[in-house]
């Protein structure tokens, strides 16, 4: 039975038309899974359907009733809430602060209920499976926790509707486990859920109907016992998708990278201990872990952002003792930070700016820029990477979360790198651009590069990794090469430390 | 290890807290040491001041010192609203003056109606003038807001235009007498900034009182915890259903009003209303509100700390005064404590949040 | 001579502190006139014997009102003040007094009397019309000029303009094309110089409230390469050697050190006497500087006057 | 569409861009509306004024205007590099003071040294001069960066204790001639502030030399670009290897140098140095950069708005002298245009954006 729809919802953005005439239902008491390319135009729709955007033309039924939803406080008041696919958190305030914000408990007419905040914050968390201090300050967790913050607050609610824009691209497995438990323990008090997800495999498992987007408008809406995967990407992409990812094939050469005893002093106990680790030419090596495991520390000190305590890192064979970031750019090493809106962009700046803001320094005669060598070198990246833009004059702003990724890897392309870092490049990304950037690192491999990438999915570790290592409380536990990697040998190997040390 | 069947990972992130009583020990202290930061830097200056002159440590003089804080305190606590939504306020200074002037007319000539003047009562003339101020105060907002003015330039140009009103309204000349006269009903204006109760000066009763009511407010009301969120993150807020726009109207309000006291308080200790009163006090404030932790980027900052700020300024300012210290050194060291004490912030807090991410 | 008034011993008869302070608080001495007061002042209460505490207040009355605040907390013997306002300076004064504290007032009045003391002015009112009437011969009795005010909330800004407008406003050809504030600032007497100048082409004479004003207005006259007549007031130093170069071409020197001295030395009597030995309202006369006298001119003083 | 060898893939998606010509224009004219903004506030300001007097628009007035707006947008094209960082400098009217007591002193006291005073030439004590705001400006900047102290207080402090040592140079007192003489080799001081060539000052050549310079700069250096890098995203710029802490000290000592030069045109105009010079023109240059378009949050803005900014605060200030408005409405006009010019980039921006969009 259908609850929230949307009829012929057009949105346009200035020129952009993010939607074309959609019209799209949810069924109550369901999991309404949406899926879709990097910019089809799926938040969009949802920011309508929660009240934070206002259609273009188009209207919205709930119960069948026209309903006219101004804010998000009227989308609110209607029982209808929202998890934003980008975590809007006050890093300033606590759990439980962030929890209620907006909707505080109160004690009298007046006052703020803090006490029972926090009881009730500590309940949703351990829902969540997260044994947190209520008061802990959310700009001190990291970006996995943060987002199941962000879950615990809609939880909160006594919504009808939860839309879910993309809630797991930053948690472990585990959490999407307990996230799913409680999706379905929603589903069982008749709450309707739209889940939104690049994670095939993942919303197979709990959706109930499936929806695809492709360019703005909606092309298939089917219920998921009818579906498999290669049906909702050959919907997605609009071809078949036996393609997916391409291994790397050529040839391993000379040690590109060495990294020799890094250690990372951290505050409870170092954040990266005693790493060793080799990349060669030619070579995709991955990086798995849990969140927290410190894969993220470890490229970052490698680029110098971090200072180690003790270790020594050798590219091709010379050791780059300063570790500043310019001496380790310098030197070859390259970084695609885990999350491009807080270390990637310059928002400000257009597209061709932000491509060449590493390498500008290049772009001089007789030290003034020069435009036409800074324009012919950002197109070409653009079309070696395929980034859909309007222009290269255009704000990086207003690209989709996938281009916007790709706009940051061709700068990191542009400094010349010999070793390529690249933090949890697929996250958030849908699986035609998840199948680019495997692309495109097999022929970085084939270039003779050697590529460094860190990953929380096991079978995109499992599929594009030559080489693959796994990290646990910031050592390096188990290596495997793609011959011998399993599901399970990795996941063993990621808890493997933390299960050690707590049994003795 | 080489067991396979370790999954499900029994929540193998649940944060690791080794011995987790020493650590949250040190980290409450190293809190402690936060808060108390400003304080530190304000028991270096007295006990150094008192080193060089023994009037400095006597009851007299703490009282006086302190009735001089009071009205910097009450600016600074005003703007300290405004600065953790994440805009400021330049205008405070201005609008004192403003707030000043109207009482002072209304108490020394009255309003002029058709038939001659109308003289209101002291208590009504402030009630005049705090509106006043508040009224100040949300045109700043609504700029901010509706207008979508940066705070910096709206309250900049609030600080010529209130200044230029406060000028007009008397041609530039001072209100001489506000003791107002039996006959009218005025009398008493000497209250608020000449009087004491209990020893102590009403103008440190009634900057007591402004701050308990703001300690409250920021952290034991939903207004309070808004007006960080809206500091922290504005988008954020918005998503949240917080009415961003009127939080932030009514921190300019709220800043506007205390700036009017502050007005209030200076005039009556004068007792004589000049339009040129608490010219450039928003740099005074916004300082003290910034040493007491009070981060401009928003969401961060405490009234307390504020406060401490305030009597660091005053108390720096008085000592100096009071040892004799010629008016250009004068300068030189306020510039230099000002950003002596940042400076030590930032070490502290740099101390603390290593210690507090410990416990976390 | 000025006008004396029986309250003139008032807040006389308590023993007087036996403390040996004397708080001395001036406008900032970045000017020159309120420089040489606190020099002059601060000289002659040390050779009196007493400690001394140099203050300034910037004409801000609120930073005053804290200054004497500090003085009363002191326990100073005498208070030696050029105040920031003649209305806002009235409260805190009548606090030292209700603190036993006798308050000596220089180079500007209050309006009220029987607080302070002593009221040694330079004869503001007397000094304009010197200056509106040298301006006015200067000037041939007719023709276009402009006049730069002080700050407006400074009493003697309004009484200056009054002094030479009683003059000037005699003679029907003097016609005042332009009045602006200049609030007692060098830089922007020359800015609204110039554009007063582009405004009137035609001024044949400037008139200034005070002399770094005269100054500012000079240096846009030289720039503008015009032959104006400028006319200050102070008597400062840097004012006095224009004139000998033929630049500025006249002011009225206010005798400063003069006037700080008799308020010390009044001061150490009526501390040592707990009585007045003058009227409160004592006023001195003003000498008008110009080429013939200027030579003689020390440090707003002038020999053998 | 089964070849398993789509590596490297052949740019599928080449840049759509749709009717590419018509729309290109309309985000040109808007973009042009944009940053003329400025300009129509200006046109609109002169309008009125000649209206009222025919001498605002005179060839002279013009020049003169011109010649007062050049010591302001010196000084707000040096603010304008700091607030694109991110940064805010408020201590700029008092380095413009101390470089101005630091020249004043050398020109009219010359160097103390054993034995007797030193004199420089003109050039070399205007270079010092220069250096010394340089100078003072990296210490904003070291405080700014390796001291992490927020911008606003770091440069507040420097706001009173440069203002001090301006005083200190001369115990308060104005260095009252600054022409020099031939035996000391110091001649010459006017040339910079007084003198015209080809009919129009020097100052405003210089203004337009130092405007020219930074709009190379900032667009077409890659200093500049990182300039704005480092605003717009600080943490993106560590990461692209943009030595983030050099280009904030250098923004400093940029807007330190370009202050020092303001002081000195300054002083060289009034032919004397006295230690007030310049008192509070921080606001007015913040206010032309701000009203020129630049955002206070740094990353965007252009020298060119700020010029236009300073010329709309200066054709103002001298246009209500000029009708003889009196200074209580003087300040009055001068806030509410402020307001009202930057409402109207408001307005004008969103309009903008909507127009760029539709082409993006
Ligand atoms: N505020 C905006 N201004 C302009 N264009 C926008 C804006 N928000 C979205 N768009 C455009 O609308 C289109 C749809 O974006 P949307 O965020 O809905 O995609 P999505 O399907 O959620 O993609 P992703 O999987 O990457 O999150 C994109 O082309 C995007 O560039
Ligand atoms: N802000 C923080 N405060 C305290 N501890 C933190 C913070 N951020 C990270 N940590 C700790 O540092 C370690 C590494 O965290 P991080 O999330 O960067 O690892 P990661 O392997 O990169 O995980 P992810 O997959 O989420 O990127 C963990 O022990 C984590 O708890
Ligand atoms: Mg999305
Ligand atoms: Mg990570």
């Amino acid at each position: 039975m259908e609850i929230l729809e949307a009829h012929h919802i057009s949105k346009n953005y200035g020129g952009v038309r993010a939607l074309k005439d959609v019209t799209f239902t949810a069924y109550r008491g369901k999991v309404n899974v949406l899926v879709g390319e990097n910019g089809a135009g799926k938040s969009t729709l949802m920011k309508i359907l929660s009240g934070s955007e206002q259609p273009t033309s188009g209207e919205i039924l709930l119960d069948g009733e026209p309903v006219h939803l101004g804010s998000p406080r009227d989308a609110q008041a209607r029982g209808i809430g929202i998890i934003h696919q980008e975590l809007s958190l006050f890093p300033n305030l606590s759990i439980a602060e962030n929890m209620f914000a907006g909707r505080e408990l109160r004690r009298g007419k007046r006052f703020v209920d803090s006490a029972s905040q926090r009881r009730r914050t500590a309940e949703v968390l351990k829902r969540l499976g997260q044994d947190l201090d209520p008061n802990t300050p959310v700009g001190d967790l990291p970006i996995g926790q943060q987002q199941l913050v962000e879950i615990g607050r809609a939880l909160l609610e006594d919504v009808r509707v939860l839309i879910m824009d993309e809630p797991t691209s930053a948690l472990s497995n585990h959490e999407v486990d307990v996230l799913f438990e409680v999706m379905a323990d929603l589903r069982e008090h008749d709450v309707t859920v739209i889940y939104i997800s690049h994670k095939l495999d993942e919303f197979r498992r709990i959706g109930d109907w499936v929806t695809v987007f492709r360019d703005g408008s909606l092309v298939a809406h089917e219920s998921m016992s009818r579906t498999d995967t290669a049906w909702i990407v050959r919907e997605m992409v609009g071809r078949d998708p036996d393609s997916l990812y391409v291994r790397n094939s050529s040839p391993v050469g000379e040690i590109l990278l060495q990294v020799r005893g890094l250690t990372v002093p951290g505050p409870a106990r170092p954040l990266v201990d005693d790493v060793s680790l080799t990349v060669r030419a030619g070579e995709v090596v991955g990086i798995y872990g849990l969140m927290g495991a410190g894969r993220t520390e470890l490229v970052e000190t490698l680029m110098g952002m971090r200072k180690a305590a003790t270790g020594e890192v050798l590219i091709k064979n010379q050791a780059e003792p300063k570790g500043t970031v310019q001496a380790r750019m310098a030197a070859g090493l390259a970084l695609v930070p885990e999350d491009r809106q807080r270390d990637g962009l310059v928002q400000s700046m257009s597209v061709r700016d932000n491509i060449l803001l590493a390498t500008v320094g290049r772009m001089t005669r007789g030290g003034l820029l020069d435009g036409g060598a800074e324009q012919r070198t950002a197109r070409s990246k653009v079309g070696e990477l395929a980034i859909k833009i309007p222009g290269l004059a255009v704000l990086v702003t207003s690209l989709s979360g996938g281009n916007q990724q790709k706009v940051v890897l061709a700068r990191a392309l542009l400094t010349e790198p010999v070793v390529l870092l690249l933090d949890e490049p697929t996250r958030g990304i849908d699986v035609g651009a998840k199948a680019q950037i495997a692309a495109l690192m097999a022929d970085l491999a084939a270039q003779g590069f050697g590529v460094l990438f860190i990953s929380s999915e096991l079978a995109e570790v499992i599929a594009m990794a030559d080489r693959a290592l796994v990290m646990a409380r910031g050592r390096i536990t188990a290596e495997f090469s793609s011959a011998d990697v399993t599901e399970e040998a990795l996941v063993t190997a990621s808890a493997s430390d933390s299960v050690l040390e707590a049994g003795s | 290890m080489t067991d396979t069947h370790v999954a499900p990972p029994k929540s193998p992130a649940a944060p690791p807290e080794p011995n987790p009583e020493g650590n949250r020990a040190l980290a409450k202290a190293a809190l402690w040491l936060l808060r108390g930061r400003t304080l530190v830097v304000l028991v270096v200056l007295v006990v150094i001041f008192s080193a060089i002159s023994s009037e400095y440590l006597t009851q007299s003089n703490l009282i006086l010192m302190t009735k001089h804080v009071a009205i910097n305190a009450i600016l600074a606590i005003g703007v300290t609203f405004v600065i953790l939504t994440g805009g400021i306020d330049l205008s405070v200074g201005s609008i004192a003056g403003l707030a000043s002037m109207v009482c002072g007319g209304l108490l020394f000539t009255g309003l002029a109606v058709p038939g001659g003047h109308l003289f209101f009562s002291v208590a009504v003339v402030i009630l005049i003038g705090i509106v006043v101020g508040a009224l100040v105060g949300a045109v700043n907002g609504v700029l901010v807001t509706r207008f979508r003015v940066a705070p910096f330039i709206a309250t900049l140009g609030m600080l010529y235009v209130a200044r230029g009103v406060a000028q007009l309204i008397s041609d530039g000349g001072t209100f001489p007498d506000l003791a107002g006269t039996p006959a009218r009903g005025n009398q008493g204006f000497h209250l608020i900034g000449v009087d004491s109760w209990l020893g102590i000066p009403v103008a440190v009763w009634i900057m007591i009182v402004v701050a308990a009511a703001a300690i409250v407010v920021t952290t034991k009301t939903p207004f309070g915890r808004r007006v960080y969120a809206v500091g922290g993150n504005e988008r954020a807020a918005v998503l949240s259903g917080i009415r961003v726009n009127r939080i932030k109207i009514a921190v300019y309000v709220i800043s506007g009003a205390c700036a009017a006291l502050a007005g209030l308080l200076l005039t009556s200790e004068l007792g004589a209303a000049y339009p040129d009163t608490a010219t450039t006090y928003e740099l005074n404030a916004i300082a003290a509100a910034v040493l007491g932790g009070t981060a401009l980027a928003g969401g961060r900052g405490t009234i307390v700390g504020t406060v401490m700020g305030a009597f660091v300024i005053g108390f720096l300012s008085d000592g100096l005064v009071l040892i004799g210290v010629s008016t250009f050194w004068q300068s030189v060291v306020k510039g230099a404590v000002i950003v002596f004490a940042v400076v030590t912030e930032q070490a502290q807090q740099r101390l603390q949040s290593s210690l507090s991410k410990r416990t976390a | 001579g000025g006008d004396s008034d029986d309250s003139g011993s008032s807040g006389g008869g308590q023993t007087p502190a036996a403390s040996k302070l004397i708080v001395i608080i001036t406008p900032s001495p970045d000017n020159v006139f309120f420089k040489a007061e606190q020099d002059a002042a601060d000289a002659q209460a040390k050779k009196l014997g007493y400690e001394t505490l140099v203050l300034s207040h910037d004409d801000d009355p609120t930073k005053q009102s804290q200054e004497i605040d500090t003085a009363i907390s002191r326990k100073a013997a005498a208070i030696i003040l050029d105040n920031a306002g003649a209305d806002a300076s009235v409260t805190a004064i009548q606090r030292a007094k209700d603190a036993n504290i006798p308050t000596f007032l220089i180079d500007r009045e209050i309006n009220k009397t029987g607080v302070a003391v002593a009221q040694i002015v330079s004869n503001n009112a007397q000094g304009a019309g010197l200056g509106g009437q040298e301006f006015a011969k200067l000037m041939g009795n007719k023709g276009e000029y402009a006049e730069l005010t002080g700050k407006p909330t400074d009493t003697n800004a309004g009484v200056r303009s009054q002094g030479y407008h009683g003059i000037l406003d005699q003679y029907p050809d003097l016609k005042m094309v332009a009045q602006q504030t200049a609030n007692w600032d060098q830089a922007e007497a020359l800015q609204k110089t110039q554009t007063i100048l582009q405004a009137h082409p035609n001024i044949k004479g400037i008139i200034a409230g005070n002399d770094t004003m005269a100054l500012g207005a000079y240096a846009a006259v030289q720039a503008a390469k015009k032959d104006i007549v400028v006319v200050g007031f102070d008597g400062s130093p840097d004012v006095v050697n224009s004139i000998l170069k033929d630049g500025i071409k006249a002011t009225v020197l206010q005798p400063a050190s003069k006037i700080a001295e008799m308020a010390v030395t009044q001061a150490d009597e009526y501390i040592k006497t707990g009585k007045a030995s003058q009227p409160e309202k004592q006023s001195i006369d003003c000498v008008l500087v110009n080429p013939d006298n200027a030579k003689s001119v020390t440090n707003f003083a002038v020999a053998g006057s």
